[in-house]
């Protein structure tokens, strides 16, 4: 289980100002569980997860996995970033094969299983493209097939399917599902889309505008597993959508920067 | 097998070239000792050298053995003697144009005068000649560095008023006119002494025969060199790599150095030298020439 | 993960240190003689008398000025033309084999030539640390300018930035940071470049001073022009450093 | 034509003949024995090698070179990638390198001596003194301005920091290292050249200084000529290791980006 | 208006091996005309869009402005790239005042405008941060700000609002239609949602698979200026949006890389 305790977050910004990213956030993720953060551009949802993956320190509070605190990455949890980072030098094969080699894999074994997840997202046939020759939506799809390549227990997952038309979206979403309830994983998913992280989630976190503060947590008791098709005519599904709409509407039209 | 680490220097140096490049001609070397050569560009690197135990002799001058001594606290002993002046062999000057108004060295007054290099040997005559005119080295002339080999450029071209010819570079110029011989070192310090070859004193100490089989050889060497013109044309030319047809200029003529045929140290020379380089502020303190020298250690061995 | 930045810069201080007491550790082991390496005490009290003397001051001055103006024209000369190499064909074309086949040329062997074109004064020197200075300057900003990516030149164009401002105002500014690691290159081989060619042909400058020093074996000398030198290049790092944080400040590495 | 002019090696023989008779007609207008012209100096090339001692020395020279180059690569790189990695060590080494950089190796020759003697240890310290400067900085700046979050994303897999030094810092700074040692290379040419410069047993600098010490300047451009081949050669070299290694970097040379 | 006549891209990907991004695009954008492209992910929508920017060469076909060829980019087609693009050696401020310091306009009257610009995308107080202290929805309104502020006559869209929370992205769709409405431009815009599309759009465009190719137009024959409360409920509105995901879905399920 991962405990976010009180955690905050505070930028410098040029000479002594500074900037409240995140402020007083706690919640716990449970093994096996999946959680939506929402909250509107800017409010630190990526700052949340940076800090659970151990990439950046948090100002102030703690992150514990089960009792013991964070103190950096580890393949137990896997990012997938809002930017892809993909690593340039390598080809999409190399770029999602590399976990599992780092992890002393076999080049074989490795690239089978990269193959697999990259027929799973729809490249196939661009085993042998650079980074710089695949499209915004590919690149995404790229660093989500990295990451599930090894197999981390935790997600973490920053806008995963953000720059993906409707129909891949819904496919890789079917997906993630597929593979969270096989493998009982644990994920923290950054959206955009109220529907997607109904759809997908146990429990969806509403953050408030910038400085971010958790506004709302909701339970989304919906039976599992889901079909899509059932989902939309289920009104309770739609309620979800729509009460959570209303919360995130339901901030201030304009707020400064600390 | 013993092996004496020897630095050498172009142009003068024609004993050392011969064994260099003719070793067959001296039995002992490469059986009884060996030779290695290291090449540099100056004497004071030499000297470094020296002080640094990298070589064991080496080509010197009368003024870094003096300054290494009292400097650098290096102990040498003078071994031989490659190229001096005589009052009938070539001497080291300085030249004006032909057209130039600087008719003496007092009219060098607010001039620019090209040296080879500043404090080296032949510095010390020259600042002796402008304070003997009444000039003052340092106020009333501008010295500036050409090295030789530039050094006649730098006077036809007008950048020095009066700059410093040696060989060969006086040879090509003489050849070619268009310039005047101003006055040279010969006119203030007779029978200077150029070129030594010199060893550490630790060295010497502790390998007198060693040094006494070079000696010896490099006695016969410059016999060599002296007894065979054609053939030391070609020598030289093999190391310095300039065309025999450019060296039978001056090389051994009447318009070269004087070499000694048994490479003689000249002590007493090398004392008056010394002298003049303390009077003219290039060394710091007096030193005695009996300081270089090591017992019989020198030259001619026959 | 991402380590504090907020390291001292003063901890810089302590390789020095170490280094300073080495060398009089060495100094007084005796291993080596007085001359070859003489004693930190006696280095310091000579620089801080030379330093009080108008003359040495001078020589100083000398070399600064042959240093600056030959840095900043190979500044100049290699920002402008490894802009031209990468953002026109025909630069390319004309600098890129230029480059190529003068840049490997050790400038060292034709400073006979700068001498003899130039005469013994500054030019002939500042044109030799010119020569050596302006190469890394050029290719860094070469490749720099070459790795620029292209959609923030595509969205000056489409601003209506004209073609001849795009180099100054988009390729200049984000090639930035590869330029000012040839410029930190290009300055270091400009100090010893200007000292090498002091040494060479040498009536004034830190260089001379050098080079009589170590003519006439004077080693303490010698030490005071070198630390002469390694406090200059202590104080240019610490400008290039400063220029650095202030030309870099919107870019990511510099945070 | 534009197809002639691209192949390899072709532009820049053009450049080199333009060059050269840019050089004739100087030197023919200056007219001075110290700067011979470029005919001149052609014609003196058959006459060094004519002697085999002078490949000898080249390719000695040449072998220094090569092995200074390597030692820096091989040290310089590491230290400059970890000092643009971690602030401890660039804080630390910065002020070191700067205070270090600067010295004229010439002026250290007798203190270089005094510990490596005046054989080839000592001309290697100082090849790669002058190589590593640009490999350093140039690492340094590489490693500096790789993206966090590949590197996030790396320790995520498991990597522990020297992993990721070597699979992330490293190739992601490839191509400014390779930048590094373009310069590199052209200061190992000069620094070889200068090496020879005080004390010499063997060596290109032994042809162009004695050279220079008789005023035999042809002899000199020869050999600056020889010089200037060798480091064109070994640029092209290098070059096309380079386009394989970095075969993955955005460049902007395609014909899409040339138009602007 | 801009002509696209029978546009073509092929890359060269690895030694020899072609890949066929565009394959035979017709379309013409009307003065004043707000069109979508939708399609999957690696379809060539971005690629169409560089190429009305003139920002790369098609490898065959044309396109005219007015009659004219396009030979290169132009201040008459402000282009907003997915991945923003923003200057980071400027501020967020700098970034904005960009294009109209460039066309003279003075300071002063400059940074006016891009403050105003700024409001509308939410982002006071943000004017001194550099593009490295922004989350990544904060690039995005930043880039959407920088071209709006010199007011192009033709807007090129990839994908502006993906990195958006609903919240924002439903006031910045409304803030487009406003000033389209009001200045009268052409816009060509990408998208992967179609209600945004049927939303915004007077035609919707629809690509097939990689290669790209035109699948379908859909004129969307509703009236304006759009009120999305009104629309939301407008039968005509919802039957496009089924329609159009109809169509999207239709396509094969997988296909290789040429
Ligand atoms: N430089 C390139 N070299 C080779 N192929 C490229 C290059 N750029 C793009 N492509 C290919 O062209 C196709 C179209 O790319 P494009 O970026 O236009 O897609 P897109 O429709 O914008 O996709 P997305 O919605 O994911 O952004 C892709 O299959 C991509 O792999
Ligand atoms: N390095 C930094 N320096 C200063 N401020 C920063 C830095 N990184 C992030 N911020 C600020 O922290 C806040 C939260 O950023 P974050 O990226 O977490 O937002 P987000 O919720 O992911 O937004 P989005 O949905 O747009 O991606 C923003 O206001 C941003 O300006
Ligand atoms: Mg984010
Ligand atoms: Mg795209």
């Amino acid at each position: 289980m991962i405990a976010i305790k009180h955690v905050s977050q505070v930028f410098a910004v040029g000479k002594g100002e500074r900037h409240v990213a995140l402020s007083d956030i706690s919640l716990d993720l449970r093994d096996g569980e999946f959680i939506s953060i929402l909250g509107p551009s800017g409010c630190g949802k990526s700052t949340l997860l940076y800090i659970v993956g151990g990439f950046v320190k948090q100002t102030s509070g703690s992150v514990e996995i089960d009792g013991r605190p964070v103190t950096g990455p580890g393949p137990d949890r896997g990012p997938v970033f809002q930017e892809f980072a993909l690593y340039p030098w390598k080809t999409v094969l190399g770029n999602v094969a590399y976990g599992l080699r780092q992890q002393g894999v076999a080049r074989a074994p490795a690239e089978a299983r990269a193959r697999e997840l990259l027929a799973m997202v729809g490249l196939s046939g661009y085993e042998n493209f650079y980074a710089k020759q695949l499209s915004g939506g590919m690149k995404q799809r790229v660093a989500i097939a990295r990451t599930l390549a090894y197999n981390p227990a935790v997600l973490l997952m920053d806008e995963p399917f953000g720059a993906l038309d409707a129909h891949t979206r819904n496919r890789l979403q079917n997906d993630l599902l597929k593979i969270w309830e096989r493998d009982r994983k644990s994920v923290l998913f950054v959206t955009h889309s109220v529907e997607e992280a109904v759809y997908l989630s146990d429990r969806v976190v509403v953050l408030t505008k910038s400085p971010g503060r958790i506004k709302e947590i909701v339970d989304i008791d919906l039976p599992r597993p889901r079909v899509r098709a059932e989902l939309l005519l289920n009104p309770r599904y739609q309620q979800y959508v729509i009460d959570i709409e209303a919360m995130i509407d339901n901030q201030p039209e304009q707020e400064e920067a600390a | 097998q013993q092996v004496i680490r020897v630095g050498w220097l172009i142009p003068a140096e024609e004993a050392k070239y011969w064994m260099m490049k003719r070793p067959a001609e001296f039995p002992q070397l490469g059986s009884k000792y060996k030779i290695e050569w290291v090449q540099f560009q100056g004497t004071s690197p030499v000297m470094q050298a020296f002080a640094a135990k990298a070589v064991d002799c080496g080509t010197q001058t009368p003024l870094s053995v003096g300054q290494g001594l009292i400097e650098a606290k290096v102990q040498t002993s003078i071994i031989a003697q490659h190229v001096f002046e005589t009052p009938t062999s070539f001497s080291v000057y300085w030249a004006v144009k032909d057209d130039s108004p600087i008719k003496s060295v007092k009219d060098l007054k607010g001039k620019r005068i090209g040296v080879s290099v500043l404090g080296a040997g032949v510095y010390a005559p020259l600042v002796q000649m402008l304070e003997k005119n009444g000039l003052d080295p340092k106020t009333d002339v501008k010295m500036i560095e050409t090295g030789f080999a530039p050094s006649e450029d730098a006077i036809r071209s007008g950048r020095v008023d009066a700059g410093v010819l040696n060989q060969p570079f006086a040879a090509r110029a003489e050849a070619k006119g268009g310039l005047r011989k101003l006055f040279s070192v010969a006119d203030q310090q007779p029978n200077f002494v150029h070129i030594l070859e010199a060893c550490r004193k630790d060295f010497v100490d502790q390998n007198p025969e060693l040094v006494k089989a070079y000696i010896r050889d490099l006695t016969s060497a410059m016999g060599k060199v002296l007894a065979n013109r054609p053939e030391t044309l070609k020598v030289v030319s093999e190391v310095t790599k300039a065309p025999v047809s450019v060296l039978d200029t001056y090389l051994l003529k009447g318009n070269d150095f004087a070499r000694d045929p048994g490479m003689a140290p000249n002590f007493p020379a090398i004392q008056s030298l010394l002298d003049s380089f303390t009077q003219a502020g290039l060394m710091s303190q007096k030193v005695d020439v009996a300081s270089f020298r090591n017992g019989d250690i020198h030259a001619p061995i026959k | 993960m991402k380590p504090a930045r907020r390291i001292s810069p003063l901890i810089g201080i302590l390789p020095l240190v170490l280094i300073l007491a080495a060398w009089q550790g060495l100094a007084m082991s005796g291993r080596v003689t007085e001359n070859q390496l003489p004693s930190l005490y006696v280095v310091v009290m000579r620089l801080l008398e030379q330093l009080a003397s108008p003359a040495y001051l001078s020589d100083v001055g000398i070399t600064l000025f042959r240093l600056f103006v030959g840095f900043f024209i190979a500044l100049v000369l290699g920002v402008g033309l490894g802009m031209a190499a990468a953002r026109s064909r025909v630069g390319a074309a004309v600098v890129v084999p230029i480059v190529r086949v003068l840049g490997p040329i050790p400038k060292v062997a034709l400073y006979p030539a700068f001498i003899l074109l130039l005469g013994f004064d500054h030019s002939s020197k500042i044109a030799l640390v010119v020569a050596d200075a302006a190469f890394p300057i050029l290719l860094a900003t070469l490749h720099g300018a070459r790795s620029v990516e292209s959609k923030l030149i595509w969205s000056a164009l489409a601003a209506g930035t004209p073609r001849s401002r795009i180099v100054t105002s988009v390729v200049l500014p984000a090639a930035m940071p590869s330029i000012l690691t040839g410029c930190r290159i290009g300055l270091v081989i400009s100090c010893v470049v200007v000292f090498l060619a002091e040494m060479i042909t040498s009536t004034d400058g830190l260089g001379h001073q050098l080079v009589i020093a170590s003519r006439s074996f004077l080693t303490v000398d010698m030490f005071v022009a070198l630390i002469a030198i390694s406090l200059l290049g202590l104080v240019l790092n610490f400008l290039l450093g400063r220029a650095r944080r202030f030309f870099l400040r919107g870019f990511p590495e510099e945070s | 034509m534009n197809k002639v002019l691209r192949a390899p090696g072709v532009s820049a023989l053009l450049v080199c003949l333009g060059l050269l008779v840019a050089w004739e007609l100087a030197a023919r207008l200056y007219d001075n024995p110290g700067l011979p012209t470029a005919a001149q100096a052609l014609a003196e090339l058959p006459r060094i090698f004519a002697d085999p001692q002078a490949t000898f020395d080249i390719l000695d020279s040449l072998r220094r070179m090569l092995i200074g180059f390597a030692l820096a690569l091989v040290v310089a790189g590491p230290i400059g990638l970890l000092m643009g990695r971690s602030p401890m060590v660039e804080a630390l080494m910065n002020p070191l390198l700067m205070v270090v950089y600067p010295i004229p190796k010439a002026a250290l020759m007798p203190l270089i001596m005094l510990w490596l003697g005046v054989g080839d240890a000592s001309k290697i310290l100082v090849v790669f003194l002058g190589v590593s400067l640009p490999l350093l900085y140039h690492s340094y700046q590489g490693a500096r301005a790789v993206e966090e979050k590949m590197l996030w994303s790396a320790a995520a897999m498991g990597m522990n920091g020297a992993q990721r030094m070597f699979r992330i810092v490293l190739p992601a700074a490839l191509p400014e290292i390779l930048t590094g040692c373009r310069t590199g290379i052209v200061m190992g040419l000069i620094t070889m050249i200068t090496s020879e410069m005080i004390a010499r047993q063997t060596g290109a600098g032994n042809i162009l200084f004695n050279a220079m010490d008789m005023a035999q300047y042809e002899t000199v451009y020869a050999m600056i000529i020889v010089i200037g081949v060798l480091g064109i050669v070994l640029d092209m070299c290098f070059e096309a290791v380079r386009a394989r290694l970095t075969r993955w970097a955005d460049r902007q040379t395609d014909a899409t980006a040339g138009a602007l």
